[in-house]
């Protein structure tokens, strides 16, 4: 358990851990706890279903035959502001929760001006000063963050309708709450490809909640020397030797 | 309506006041936006608040309620003052040449010549022309003194000259004329209007006293005001001019005053004086505010008439001969004119009338069974009802479709009186505050127990479970069809009534009773007398010929049993039969006219003759022969009504000539053939008017000033004041300081929308319409709730406080004036839901009535106002 | 919570799958309007009961006037052949279906006794006997055959009637024959007031 | 669909693409004239439209005036506002307009509405609301320069006059046109009814000294299908709040049909855009990376 992150949120998630257990075995490390978890699959959930209630008026010509989902397009309408709502709740304690790991550092923008080369995987391993979330994960959490107040505002105002904030405000909100959710479906169609088939091993961080540690040394190397005191470079090129020492043959020039 | 509602698109000028038609009438008032469109027509609305009429109009003019005649005057008055008079017209279709009896005294001091001051009643024989010839260019005899006519009448006072409620221009002249003394065969007249004793000297004498500033001090109407009304208004008459017309249109704002019929005299003197009568565009027009009163008054639904306007006969009626002899004017007029003097007939018309109503009982040995009609000898009216049966003489009430409570005047006293009656039928389609007076607010349960009234109410049938016709304020028949049956037990309200009757007439049969001949012998030969066929009784009252009738002229012979063609045919032989001599021609052998629907208007007047079926004889305008000038041609070609047809030596046009139609221009046959001089009468010469040849102005019985013009003489001086103890009148010392009107909007239908959805929520709860500036002064704002008080009861709605009201200065002194509208009671959606205070507009108005129509005056009464 | 009486028709066709693409329609989409509710209605033709324009007014009832269908008004709108409202009405008009199809509407007869606080049903036979007998009894007791100077004056001065202003010409001249045979002399109507 | 149409949809709304089967029949454009100078405030155009709409009826309160309601509702389309306004020289004109729906040429609704069919606009130049369609977003509400579409909370669609397009397309005149006793309601094609108001307004000049007499047909909608003759067309705000530059926010023309379906677009990409990574530079895998993978690799090209 070396996140060591202490928050006033911190009895909630000795409850839930209390709840869910959490299973690391040998050559894992703990990644998120069980609140931590619950939390992301709750703004998930509701993010999605915002989402695709939300197609279903922005864009209802196109997802008409989605919309009986939810009970046709007048449903998803309704449903639509509730599920944002509860987006937000939920993201708000995950944002709570995430605060300290999310702070942005030098290493960050280092890491932001590289991105290319990340990109394009011409870097294998990230860049050592890479904590427990890299600057991409930052700044998508600092994007939901922004999102999410300009959700809720410019959503109550369209919620509420131009009977109450009158048209010019309902004009306004509803070009920034679909620019809102552009930017924001952009980031997730990311997040969901690195967190699945872009980075292997990354998906159970969020379902078992446990990541191998060549996981960790690869992706966030600052995390793992902090959380096992060890040299992340170290144990890479220590399990690189060892791997090419295995018997297998290995024909690769690498 | 002497014209009709589509004539008013003919018009130039429209002097709207007394009435609020965009409001009350607005399908008729299309025709008023007809005439601004495509003829330029102007309108000026006189009317103590700005209504929706007002809003359209041209020029709209704030008035007291009530001051009306001061307003008419003062515009009869410029109208001779600058010669924007007919003068063709006026010297030959009216009386403004005749000569008045000499002693006929004009009211300086508010009183005519004549006045018993104890009786409060004229004696009316100085109100008559001068027997005489032609005294043109002559100068006027020195006259003797006194000469005075005999005294010996006043039993026939209270008889004579009821008005038809609403409409002064239609055939009310048969009632003129009669009794002792009567009108001179041959009068004497001054063509050239100089004699001081011809009625037109006498009426400049009488209105030069309504001098713009004298209508200022009553009216409140700015001087600058009134004469730029006064000049619009006389402007189609600019230079003497005949092209233009223009009419006046006038609703209950005028009758229902204590000299309400004598506005309307005062409208239709200048609409004479302007030759505007008997013109397409013209005329004096009545609207009439319900489906079918017109039709009721024709039919003789009210107490002093029988049938076709025929008089009741009263006591010294002792038999026929007495009663037409009184009933049938003789012709009076200057020698060398003709006069049609159509009551003649009054005969043919009454014998047909007892024939259809009593059948073979009305034989020539009894009098045609005249003496199974009542015979009256006083006031008899709706007022009297209410207070007759508060002093307990009257029994038994039916009430069909007839909400008495709400309609007042002083519902209170109403209710009260009904609490003494032994029984009351009510056959209603909602329930109504009249069938529930017994538990009226203020009525406990204990109270209730002491109240005696049985109270049968019956469901009645709605308009669209019934047929019959109504005739409108244009006087046209119209017939309507049934769509639907009545809901649940209701029945049809002939139904009802004939099976009371029938029931009445079984046990005396059985019982036999008191003078049970009419009850036996009335004619109930219908196919289910029970129940009878509406058609049935239209052609009952169209007539038939009882016997084969020839008319010697034409050698055109009808058969026994056969429809009449028209009143023509009518016999006073007991040869032909007929419910109502003036719907004579409504239901004829060739089918029903009242059915007609044919959509053809081949003069582009709006005349329609295939529509319906218009009284008298199908014709849509009266007084027609007045359109055209003596050689018969018509004033403006472009609005050709009727024209003489010199070829055919007949009368021809695009609409029945209202005349004989045989009688060429050279035999100057007036053009008003109702009256026996065959001219409009600017002067009413003796019994028909109670209080007065001339409309003069009166105070309201109630009135914050002294009448400028004779304070000694206020008010109407033959106006009684009723004298229960409920019968309260109060006045500008008791605190009543505020002119209080009353009126209906255009949501709502009287008492009747108060049970529809879609009406309440259009105006939902009741309102007093309250002047900003009074407003301010007692504190109150738009929504809050007021009290208003009069000498009577109390009236509790909200306030709509507007700047469409404004202070006025009435004789120097500011006065403010309200209007509340009337459709709320204590039955209703509103009401049922407590959303009103369920206090009554007419609680607050005075019992006191017109001396000629009998009409109750709802309007111009003082109240005050609080704030709750 | 207001819910609308008549399910509002509109109904796309083939619109259902309308996926267009770059605005390239596939599906087309139809807006059909509404079906006119009036379209087989039977009409009658009658004049409206409120003012004394006597506007023409069409009652549309539902059902061809089979004999099982039992007429129910769906709509009254303005006759535009009546040369007067050429098809127009006023406010009170355009709401007579709610005067004819009315809940508040009386349905069966009832008396109030003497000293009652409340309605009684009663059946028409029942009131019809009653009234007749009441009617016999006051003008019996009412009426004066001679007055003071023995003059013939016959009259009932126990009654009155009073009519109302939506009486048809034939039923006030039902009520004018039958109420003076009575020798009724209050015989008052709207017209009056 | 091969029959003939009563009413062709020119525009339907949350549908980019041209009307099918448009251009394929004549038509007229409709229009309805309301000459406030013979107005007389009678709202029987009021109840004839709830009485043919079969709409509920609803509570109102007085409220110190002879308008029915502060506001049209969505059962209550026609709405007779009364105004006193103050004459310089200190007389009282009462105006009354009817207030409804325009149905602008360019209509702020269908603008602002984001779904497909719920808002139609024929060749003639109605625009219908069609429930069924409608996803209760209330954008129409934002969109509309006039303020007139009403959000119904029981059935959570909008509502608004609907030129009586059933009556329209069964070659009937609207219900509130009919009923108009004055006549100040006029219907009938827009040339006709443009011809007619103008003469109206040159009849209020010459002949009853109306000086700003004039007609109402704001082209910054691009012309409505409800037009007016005013007393004074200089100042259409008395009338109970017409606007006098009617227009529809930017954010729904520029936004709504340019860049939305572009960024719509844009987000779709990402999409595409972490495929094609995937495709071309591939996964990242925790490293080292196991040994088959790399020969797997080496195996492939």
């Amino acid at each position: 358990m070396g996140t060591a992150i202490d928050r006033f949120d911190e009895k909630a998630r000795q409850t839930f851990d209390s709840i869910g257990r959490t299973e690391v075995y040998r050559g894992e490390l703990l990644r998120h706890s069980v609140y931590t978890r619950l939390l992301h699959w709750a703004v998930a959930l509701f993010f999605f279903l915002a989402l695709f209630t939300g197609f279903g008026i922005y864009l209802p010509w196109l997802f008409r035959w989605f919309t009986p989902v939810f009970g046709g397009g007048a449903l998803s309408r309704i449903l639509h502001p509730y599920f944002g709502v509860a987006f937000v709740f939920f993201f708000f304690f995950q944002m709570l929760n995430w605060l300290t790991p999310m702070i942005w550092c030098d290493g960050d923008s280092k890491w932001m001006r590289n991105i290319r080369r990340i990109a394009a995987s011409q870097e294998k391993l990230e860049p050592p000063d890479t904590g427990f979330f890299n600057a991409g994960q930052k700044a998508m959490f600092w994007e939901i963050v922004a999102g999410c107040i300009v959700y809720l505002i410019t959503g109550i105002i369209l919620w509420a309708g131009a009977r109450s904030f009158g048209a010019t405000a309902v004009a306004i909100s509803y070009v920034l709450h679909d620019l809102s959710a552009i930017i924001m479906l952009g980031g997730i169609f990311i997040h969901i490809y690195l967190s699945t088939i872009g980075e292997p091993g990354t998906f159970q961080a969020m379902t078992r909640g446990a990541v191998s540690e060549a996981w960790a040394w690869t992706f966030h190397p600052a995390w793992y020397k902090k959380v096992t005191g060890r040299d992340p470079r170290e144990d890479y090129e220590k399990a690189r030797q060892q791997q090419n020492t295995t018997p297998k043959a290995n024909s690769n020039p690498n | 309506m002497t014209n009709g509602w589509i004539d008013i698109k003919n018009t130039d000028m429209m002097l709207i006041m007394g009435g609020n038609p965009a409001e009350n009438h607005p399908c008729g008032f299309k025709w008023a936006i007809e005439a601004k469109l495509h003829r330029n027509a102007k309108t000026i609305v006189v009317d103590p608040r700005l209504t929706r009429t007002a809003a359209n109009a041209d020029m709209y003019v704030q008035i007291r309620a009530g001051s009306d005649i001061a307003f008419l005057g003062g515009v009869i008055n410029y109208a001779i003052q600058n010669n924007r008079i007919a003068h063709e017209y006026l010297v030959n279709y009216t009386n403004a040449a005749f000569l008045i009896k000499d002693g006929f005294k004009l009211p300086e001091d508010g009183l005519y010549s004549g006045f018993d001051a104890e009786k409060k009643t004229y004696d009316k024989s100085t109100w008559n022309y001068e027997e005489g010839g032609d005294l043109t260019g002559k100068p006027p005899a020195p006259t003797p003194e006194g000469q005075n006519a005999p005294a010996g009448q006043g039993a026939q006072h209270s008889d004579t000259g009821k008005g038809l409620g609403y409409q002064a221009a239609s055939p009310t002249g048969a009632k003129a004329g009669t009794g002792a003394p009567a009108l001179p065969p041959n009068i004497a007249f001054d063509l050239s209007l100089q004699h001081p004793r011809c009625v037109f000297q006498l009426m400049k004498k009488q209105y030069e006293r309504y001098t713009p500033e004298m209508v200022e001090r009553i009216t409140g109407i700015p001087q600058a005001e009134f004469l730029k009304a006064a000049d619009l208004f006389t402007s189609v008459r600019k230079d003497g001019d005949m092209k233009k017309v223009a009419t006046i249109i006038y609703a209950v704002g005028w009758t229902q005053h204590s000299f309400g019929t004598q506005i309307i005299r005062a409208a239709a003197m200048l609409q004479l004086l302007m030759g505007n009568v008997g013109r397409a565009g013209g005329g004096v027009n009545a609207l009439r505010g319900h489906s079918n009163i017109q039709g009721a008054t024709d039919m003789a639904g009210i107490f002093d008439i029988l049938p076709g306007y025929l008089k009741m006969p009263n006591p010294n009626d002792v038999d026929l001969a007495t009663y037409l002899k009184r009933a049938t004017p003789t012709v009076s007029k200057p020698d060398p004119w003709d006069s049609f003097n159509y009551w003649s007939n009054t005969p043919k018309f009454t014998v047909s009338l007892l024939k259809a109503m009593y059948g073979a009982a009305a034989t020539k040995d009894n009098d045609w069974a005249f003496n199974y009609l009542p015979k009256i000898d006083r006031n008899y009216s709706w007022v009297n009802i209410w207070n007759d049966m508060y002093e307990g003489k009257i029994k038994g009430i039916f009430a069909f479709g007839m909400n008495g409570v709400m309609i007042g005047p002083d519902s209170n006293k109403n209710i009260d009186a009904l609490k003494k009656a032994d029984w009351l039928v009510v056959c209603e389609i909602y329930p109504d505050e009249t069938s529930e007076f017994w538990r009226a607010p203020g009525i406990t349960a204990d109270d209730q127990k002491k109240i005696n009234t049985t109270v049968y109410r019956l469901p009645g049938a709605g308009f669209a479970e019934k047929d019959g016709t109504f005739v409108n304020s244009a006087r046209w028949l119209q017939w309507k069809n049934a769509a639907v049956p009545p809901p649940g037990l209701a029945r049809l309200d002939q139904e009802i009534l004939a099976t009371i009757f029938l029931k009445v007439r079984d046990l005396y049969k059985k019982e036999g009773g008191k003078f049970p001949d009419p009850v036996l012998n009335a004619t109930f030969a219908y196919t289910t007398p029970y129940n009878p066929s509406l058609s049935e009784v239209a052609k009952e009252l169209n007539g038939k010929a009882l016997a084969d009738i020839t008319d010697p002229k034409t050698n055109i012979t009808i058969k026994a049993g056969q429809q009449l063609p028209g009143f023509a045919w009518l016999k006073d032989d007991g040869t032909t039969s007929s419910g109502n001599w003036l719907y004579c021609g409504s239901w004829t052998e060739a089918g029903a006219m009242m059915q007609r629907r044919g959509t053809d208007d081949p003069s582009g007047l709006g005349i329609y003759p295939n529509w319906g079926w218009s009284w008298p004889m199908n014709r849509r305008v009266l007084y027609n022969r007045a359109s055209c000038d003596g050689g018969g041609k018509p004033w403006d070609p472009q609005r050709r009504q009727v024209w003489w047809d010199e070829a055919k030596q007949s009368w021809v046009g695009s609409d029945v000539p209202d005349f004989k139609p045989d009688s060429a221009p050279k035999d100057h046959m007036g053009p008003f053939i109702m009256n026996p001089e065959g001219i409009g009468r600017l002067f009413v010469p003796l019994g028909a008017m109670a209080d007065g040849p001339f409309p003069e102005y009166y105070e309201p019985i109630e009135s914050p000033i002294a009448n400028p013009l004779h304070p000694a003489q206020s008010s109407n001086p033959v106006v009684k004041k009723y004298k229960t103890d409920m019968d309260k009148y109060g006045t500008l010392d008791q605190g009543f300081n505020v002119v209080c009107t009353t009126y209906r909007l255009t949501e709502h239908y009287h008492y009747w929308t108060k049970n529809n959805p879609m009406n309440v929520q259009l105006v939902p709860e009741p309102f007093v319409e309250v002047p900003a500036e009074l407003a301010d002064r007692m504190g109150i704002r738009g929504g809050e709730k007021v009290r208003v008080t009069s000498a009577r009861a109390h009236y509790i709605a909200k306030a709509m406080v507007t700047r469409r009201i404004r202070p006025m200065k009435i004789d120097g002194k500011e006065t403010f004036q309200i209007g509340i509208p009337i459709h709320w009671g204590f039955r209703g959606i509103s009401e049922d839901e407590d959303r009103t205070a369920k206090t009554l507009a007419n609680q607050l108005t005075p019992t006191v009535i017109d001396p000629n129509a009998f009409t109750p005056e709802f309007k111009g009464f003082l109240v005050k106002i609080e704030k709750v | 919570m207001e819910l609308s009486r008549r399910t509002f028709l509109k109904g796309t066709l083939a619109g259902g799958a309308g996926i267009s693409l770059l605005g390239f329609d596939l599906t087309p989409v139809y807006a059909q309007t509404q079906s006119l509710k009036i379209s087989r209605a039977t009409e009658t033709r009658s004049t409206c009961p409120y003012c004394a324009v006597s506007c023409g007014v069409i009652i549309y009832t539902l059902g061809d006037k089979a004999k099982n269908a039992i007429p129910q008004v769906v709509h009254v709108e303005g006759d535009p052949d009546h040369p007067i409202n050429r098809g127009t009405l006023c406010p009170k008009g355009s709401s007579l279906e709610q005067d004819i199809l009315n809940d508040r509407r009386l349905l069966k007869p009832q008396v109030r006794r003497p000293g009652g606080t409340d309605w009684e049903d009663i059946s028409w036979e029942q009131a019809y006997t009653e009234i007749a007998q009441k009617v016999k009894k006051t003008r019996d007791d009412t009426f004066l055959e001679k007055d003071a100077s023995g003059k013939t004056v016959n009259r009932c001065e126990g009654v009155a009637w009073t009519g109302g202003c939506t009486d048809t010409n034939e039923f006030n001249y039902l009520a004018v024959k039958t109420m003076r045979s009575l020798g009724v002399c209050y015989l008052e109507n709207q017209a009056r007031v | 669909m091969t029959d003939r149409k009563t009413l062709q949809t020119e525009k339907i709304s949350g549908h980019s693409g041209p009307s099918p089967g448009l251009g394929m029949q004549r038509d007229f454009e409709v229009c309805k004239l309301v000459d406030t100078t013979t107005c007389i405030g009678c709202k029987a155009c009021e109840v004839a439209c709830v009485e043919w709409n079969d709409m509920p009826f609803g509570m109102t309160t007085f409220d110190n005036t002879y308008q029915t309601m502060p506001e049209t509702r969505w059962n209550f389309w026609n709405l007779i506002k009364f105004n006193e306004h103050q004459r310089e020289d200190g007389t009282i004109q009462w105006l009354m307009r009817k207030d409804q729906c325009m149905h602008c040429a360019d209509p702020g609704c269908m603008a602002a509405c984001p779904a497909d069919g719920a808002i139609v606009k024929y060749t003639n130049g109605i625009v219908d609301f069609n429930q069924e369609n409608c996803i209760g977003c209330e954008f129409c509400v934002s969109g509309c320069p006039f303020n007139i579409p009403r959000f119904n909370p029981g059935t959570k669609k909008v509502y608004k006059c609907t030129l009586c397009s059933d009556r329209v397309g069964e070659g009937l005149e609207p219900a509130c046109i009919k009923a108009c006793p004055t006549g100040c309601l006029k219907f009938g094609s827009k040339d006709d009814m443009k011809f007619i108001a103008n003469e109206r307004a040159r009849q209020l000049k010459e002949n009853f000294g109306m000086e700003n007499a004039g007609v109402y047909d704001p082209q910054s909608v691009g012309g409505t299908h409800v037009i007016y003759v005013l007393h004074d067309a200089t100042d259409p705000e008395r009338y109970g709040g017409l606007p006098k530059n009617p227009t529809i926010p930017w954010s729904y023309t520029v936004w709504k049909w340019l860049f939305k379906p572009v960024l719509g677009a844009f987000a779709l990409f990402g999409g595409l855009g972490v495929l094609m990574h995937y495709v071309s530079v591939g996964p990242r895998r925790p490293q080292p990376e196991p040994p088959e993978k790399e020969a797997a690799n080496g195996n492939g090209d």
